[in-house]
């Protein structure tokens, strides 16, 4: 029942291919692919594939096999199929993931059954913090940094008066936390609201009743096309600047449309960002899909280059679990994000940068960079982390 | 083929699956068939209400959820003996059965599966908003739970488990349903007026059928969390209730084994088409839409008709 | 507390009860005249959103597109209904909440293979993207009104549809004796198909309106199909009247909830306290409400006659 | 003699219409008293009423001495109120057989009996068929009783309202709507059921088959929109002008 997306090229393509005898490498990829949610674990399939093509189809130079795996949003499902992955497929190395929870439910058979784990999403706080492993790592970042990269744009910005909004779980109570870290004026408000809920006409009521200088939401995915269309259509954007962490992004902007306009938040990464890496994945990325990347895709990108630079670095010997998480956690690779080390942790150290939607002179909407807020930025939860 | 044999042959390839998976060197199977005995347990219960009861309960999940959080909860705090875990669940699943059926049961019909629903949906929130077990994001188990000298967490072992439950919550099933007691139930389902009339309280049987099949459902619970060694609220969504109800229907209604079929093949189908593409959501429903068109009484009903017409 | 606020409020409640009015029709009527369980009602919702989505993005006229979804799926309502349903009236509940499952997992699947898994773009007409002074202070989003009104004469037209019509008697008749209609020498197959499109047409337009305000994406459907159910089963199966009633309470009350809750257990419990049950709390309240209404009336608010 | 029944001012509306109004109703021990009335009496309302499956709205219910106006109609059951309804409730899709051991478990169990095998258990199926065999099914036990014809179901209704040996019997039209032939079969069987010894149950009667009312009645009760109108021997009832005024004389043949 598996799904064979790249099967090998012939060896000519393979430049840089070990010597040694071939193994092949298989990829487990796990990400949400059915439901309502589906969309994001495209994007990251799409960037893995990206990354995949500029490795000549070959990570590490190694015939690669991909075994892509939905979760269907289940925990119990992902942990499902990554035992599937693990004991039939005999996978190397698992990557995707784009919902926490799901993160959560498949650490621990991935942990104990030592095989590395690159996440292209998902980075919980307990994972980078006490559950660290040695077999997970991060190619996107700490679920908090994006959260505190804002809190902290605003305590530099003198904003005095905030009004913070997300859902009613972890995530949501860890970006919220996040942004007090580093943002010191007062919270008129802190309102968590149901996941997956679809009006919020109520709560902004409340908003512009507390007349904030700025409010700071985090609703990813769907809901937060719901929040900030009808946040635009309350007119609370005229009044309430508003900003964001995972709301207004390539994959949300295209149904927000103009209502995204003049809303700020911070990444990691942007698309006109300028390096050499991204402008490359870029361009093919549009080329291949016809479409700007989101965050997600890139995420995923790099955890193909990641997981290509760490192969060799390892000589591709790919069989030796220990040997391949070693590797990753050593491995140079041209990140799209420009600087990119691991922390003791293994999530990222890198910078984050204020990001603005705007409407380009064509009438077509863009994410724009607008300058560092963190330079080599490290998550708090390191400190919990008895990896040295 | 004479009834017993059949059984006899079902259990054999029951026992024998690990070998032959172990001979194939596809293991995963092994864990794959805990899975659907987990969920055959959970149908199997459900069953018992819907089938026999006549009692449409959207809200089953909460069952798997409450089993669930027993094993996650005690072994959070450190004690990973599962009669333990198993104990709570069933003093606990059957506390929130008696708890919600006494209100339930006041209705019926549609409304009584929008009550259940709305148990169930109350309960899930709870869970999201139980921070200190993980809330939304759910809650890892890194000690695995014990059974006395046995470990849990080996996918071997708690396959054994899982059947022995089944084989146990089927034996017992059968044993209710042809008692006086499984009479009653059966017999309100069909005509509620006329049990009344001769002078059955019907409300009392409803209630402890309901009881019985929530604290069979829990012990489902605290399987599916010492397989996944996770605990999240998803388990008790009201999508999930949805499929147990599913399975009960595609499987056949009102025969207990029929629950069975209808989970197995529900779990093979889910696995066999995400194999097939991406878009097996719209075959999966094509499917259930001609089951319940075609075959009347799920899939126990259509064998039942074609060994009929043979 | 603030009465601008709380004016804000109660038209967020009305807003949301109208709508979830809309859903609730046409399932209560199905269920009440039919005897069907119908648990597709919000892939119908769904086909007005998309088709509303696509009609206004082609041709940039709402009101085209509002017309085109309520046409579309009232089409896709009549087509579900020769097809598959209709073999369904005389069968058990078990049989219909089966199919019509296995019908949300086909629409929505289909959906994402027509219009991709991600959310599409629709956003309200221009001349109602503005905000309206309601009150001095209180300015409130210009569309949000209008879905209001929409909902309101649409309500009054099927209480005129039901209450003054031949076909509203044959409704009424169909509600309460299903063998008198037949007897009445109505073509029973007929009123079934127009009771269903008239359902999935109401649902449509639920779904097109709801479109420039929420996300338009495959399984939006079933959030608010939960919903309607609770405002059926509240209202008391069958019943219009019912439905208008508890579409209105489920409204208010989870508004009011959502709105006030949080606040008022920030002043009763410690904040840490208040943060971790306000939410669950303000999301368990429909719930609650549905609970306590049927330990009470078990028939519903209005139950329809029986017998 | 004590009366077995008897109903003061019982009273039940429905909205706007009172469909039972004041009615004052005894049965002795072993009599047959028949309710009579044209449609929409509130024969069957009251019928409801005595049975416990509605609750009035004003007025008393007393059986054998106990006020029974509260109780809910399982717990009349048990106290010996059997009851055969006017559309026939059998359990349609059990056999004929395990709807009278059904109805022989409700008068011998208390409890819920999850331990005990209900069709293997020699106490109840020998009850139920001597039950079967009293009404004449015995040949029948295996079939649906779904698929018996209308007559014989009335008969395995009125078997299994018989299982517990009540002392009084709601009977809502056992003779109407059936044939000739099985009509004069139920005749039958009721007169066998008043005159066996040692039963002799109370029967409440409601019945528009005029012939077989006469035939059976101790006492007949005539009502019309929801009174009582007349009350009396069926001799007398066939002579009072009221009644014929009010119901006989469009109804007697």
């Amino acid at each position: 029942m598996r799904k064979v997306l790249m099967a090998a090229v012939a060896g000519a393509m393979a430049a840089g291919a070990p010597a040694m005898a071939q193994e092949t490498l298989k990829v487990g990829f796990v990400a949400t692919f059915s439901g309502p949610n589906a969309a994001l674990g495209e994007h990251l399939l799409q960037g893995f594939q990206v990354g995949v093509d500029h490795a000549g189809g070959k990570l590490g130079g190694l015939p690669t096999e991909i075994l892509k795996e939905d979760d269907q949003l289940k925990p119990d499902v992902g942990v499902q199929v990554v035992r599937k992955l693990i004991d039939r497929d005999r996978v190397n190395v698992v990557a995707g993931v784009v919902f926490s929870n799901v993160m959560m439910a498949i650490h621990k058979p991935l942990t104990e059954s030592k095989t590395p784990m690159i996440s292209a999403n998902a980075g919980p706080s307990p994972i980078a913090g006490k559950l660290c492993s040695p077999y997970f790592f991060a190619a996107s970042w700490q679920n908090d940094q994006s959260h505190e990269a804002v809190g902290q744009h605003l305590q530099t910005k003198g904003v005095k008066r905030v009004y913070l909004m997300a859902p009613n779980y972890q995530a949501g109570r860890d970006g919220l936390a996040g942004f007090k870290r580093y943002f010191k004026g007062e919270v008129l408000g802190e309102v968590y609201t149901a996941v997956n809920q679809p009006d919020y006409s109520a709560e902004l009521a409340q908003v512009r009743a507390a007349k904030p200088e700025a409010v700071y939401v985090f609703y990813p995915g769907g809901m937060g096309v719901n929040f900030v269309k009808q946040y635009a259509q309350a007119g609370l954007n005229k009044d309430f600047p508003l900003y964001s962490a995972f709301t207004v992004d390539a994959s949300t902007l295209p149904a927000q449309g103009e209502a995204a306009v003049g809303t700020f938040t911070a990444a990691f990464w942007t698309a006109d960002l300028d390096n050499a890496a991204s402008k490359r994945f870029v361009a093919d990325y549009r080329k291949k899909y016809g479409s700007t990347p989101s965050t997600f895709a890139a995420q995923a990108y790099d955890a193909a280059r990641l997981l290509d630079a760490a192969i060799r670095g390892a000589g591709g010997k790919v069989s030796d679990r220990e040997a391949l998480a070693a590797a990753i956690k050593t491995a140079k690779f041209e990140s799209v994000r420009g600087p990119f080390r691991f922390n003791t942790n293994n999530f990222p150290i890198h910078n984050f940068y204020l990001v603005e939607t705007v409407k380009a002179a064509d009438g077509s909407l863009e994410q724009v960079n607008r300058g560092v807020v963190f330079k080599d930025h490290a998550d708090s939860y390191v400190g919990d982390c008895a990896m040295k | 083929m004479p009834r017993a044999a059949l059984w006899a042959i079902l259990l054999a390839m029951a026992v024998l699956l690990p070998f032959a998976a172990d001979l194939a060197g596809q293991g995963y199977y092994v864990g794959f068939a805990t899975r659907v005995a987990i969920f055959a347990i959970a149908a199997l219960s459900l069953d018992l209400i819907l089938g026999y009861g006549g009692l449409v309960s959207l809200g089953h999940a909460a069952f798997l959820g409450i089993g669930a959080y027993s094993v996650g909860i005690w072994t959070s705090h450190g004690v990973t003996a599962a009669p333990v875990h198993w104990a709570t669940a069933l003093a606990a699943g059957g506390l929130f059965a008696l708890v919600t059926g006494l209100i339930a049961l006041r209705t019926a019909g549609v409304a009584f599966i929008m009550i259940t629903l709305a148990f169930a949906q109350m309960l899930f929130f709870l869970a999201v908003s139980l921070k200190a077990y993980g809330g939304d994001d759910g809650l890892t188990l890194w000690d695995a739970a014990r059974l006395g000298p046995l470990d849990l967490s080996d996918d071997r072992t708690l396959y054994w488990v899982a059947i022995a439950w089944l084989v146990l919550f089927l034996l017992l099933g059968r044993h209710l349903v042809a008692s006086r007691f499984g009479l009653v139930l059966q017999g309100a389902r069909s005509n509620e007026r006329r049990m009344r009339a001769l002078g059955f309280d019907i409300r009392r049987h409803r209630l402890l059928a309901y009881v019985l099949s929530g604290m069979a459902a829990s012990i489902a619970g605290c399987l599916l969390a010492h397989m996944t060694d996770f605990v999240s609220p998803a388990y008790m969504s009201w999508q999930r209730s949805g499929e147990l109800v599913v399975m009960v229907l595609l499987g056949g209604i009102g025969t207990l084994h029929g629950a069975i079929l209808g989970a197995a093949v529900l779990l093979i189908l889910e696995e066999v088409l995400a194999g097939l593409t991406q878009h097996w959501m719209l075959i999966l429903g094509a499917i259930l839409v001609a089951m319940a068109l075609v075959a009347r009484r799920g899939l126990h009903g259509l064998l039942a008709a074609l060994r009929g017409r043979r | 507390m603030d009465p601008i606020l709380l004016l804000t409020q109660a038209l967020n409640g009305l807003q949301l009860g109208v709508m979830l009015f809309l859903m609730a029709a046409g399932l209560t009527l199905v269920f009440g005249i039919m005897g069907l369980i119908n648990l597709a009602h919000g892939s119908l919702y769904m086909a007005g959103a998309y088709a509303m989505a696509a009609v206004f993005a082609w041709s940039g006229s709402f009101l085209a597109g509002l017309a085109a979804a309520v046409a579309a799926a009232a089409l896709l309502g009549v087509a579900i209904e020769m097809a598959a349903l209709r073999l369904l009236y005389r069968r058990d509940h078990l049989d219909q909440v089966l199919a019509t499952f296995g019908l949300i997992l086909f629409f929505n699947e289909l959906a994402r293979i027509i219009w991709g898994p991600a959310a599409i773009f629709v956003t309200v007409p221009a001349a109602l993207s503005h905000t309206v002074e309601i009150l001095p202070g209180a300015p409130y989003p210009a569309y949000r009104l209008v879905v209001i009104a929409a909902g309101v004469a649409v309500a009054a037209g099927l209480y005129l549809l039901i209450a003054r019509t031949r076909l509203g008697m044959l409704i009424r008749a169909g509600a309460s004796n299903r063998t008198m209609v037949s007897a009445l020498g109505v073509d029973i197959g007929r009123l079934y198909t127009a009771v269903f499109a008239l359902g999935a047409g109401l649902a449509a337009l639920a779904g097109a309106m709801a479109g420039p305000i929420l996300s338009v994406e495959p399984g939006m459907g079933e959030p608010v199909l939960i919903l309607t159910l609770v405002v059926i089963v509240v209202g008391g199966i069958g019943s219009i009247r019912g439905a208008f009633a508890a579409a209105l309470l489920i409204g208010f009350v989870d508004t009011i909830g959502r709105a006030f809750l949080p606040a008022l257990l920030r002043d009763l419990l410690a904040p840490s306290a208040a943060n971790a049950v306000g939410p669950a709390l303000a999301s368990m309240l429909i719930y609650l409400t549905m609970a306590v209404v049927l330990a009470i009336r078990p028939q519903g608010l209005f139950a329809a006659r029986t017998g | 003699m004590t009366p077995l029944l008897s109903v003061r001012g019982l009273v039940r509306r429905y909205g706007a219409l009172v469909a039972v109004d004041h009615v004052e109703f005894t049965v002795l021990p072993g009599e047959v008293h028949a309710v009579i009335g044209p449609n929409g009496a509130g024969k069957s309302s009251f019928l409801a009423l005595l049975a416990g499956e509605a609750r009035p709205d004003a007025g008393e219910i007393e059986f054998a001495g106990t006020n029974i106006t509260r109780l809910p109609a399982f717990a009349r059951a048990r106290l010996g109120i059997a009851r055969a309804f006017q559309i026939t409730a059998v359990i349609p899709d059990f056999p004929v057989l395990q709807n009278a051991v059904l109805a022989v478990l409700a008068s011998v169990g208390r409890g819920f009996g999850m331990g005990r095998a209900a069709m293997h258990d020699p106490v109840l199926l020998d009850g139920a068929r001597r039950l079967l065999a009293r009404v004449g099914l015995a040949a029948q036990e295996s079939r649906l009783a779904g698929d018996l014809a209308h007559g014989a179901q009335r008969q395995l209704e009125l078997a299994m309202a018989l299982a517990g040996r009540p002392r009084l019997l709601l009977l809502d039209e056992p003779i109407a709507g059936t044939g000739p032939e099985e009509s004069r079969a139920m005749v039958a069987l009721l007169q066998s059921i008043r005159q066996a010894p040692g039963e002799r149950p109370g029967i409440v009667l409601v019945e528009h088959d005029l012939e077989a009312v006469f035939a059976l009645a101790d006492r007949i009760t005539v009502m019309a929109e929801g009174r009582v109108i007349a009350c009396d021997v069926p001799d007398r009832i066939r002579a009072d002008a009221a009644v014929r005024a009010a119901y006989l004389g469009d109804d007697a043949r």
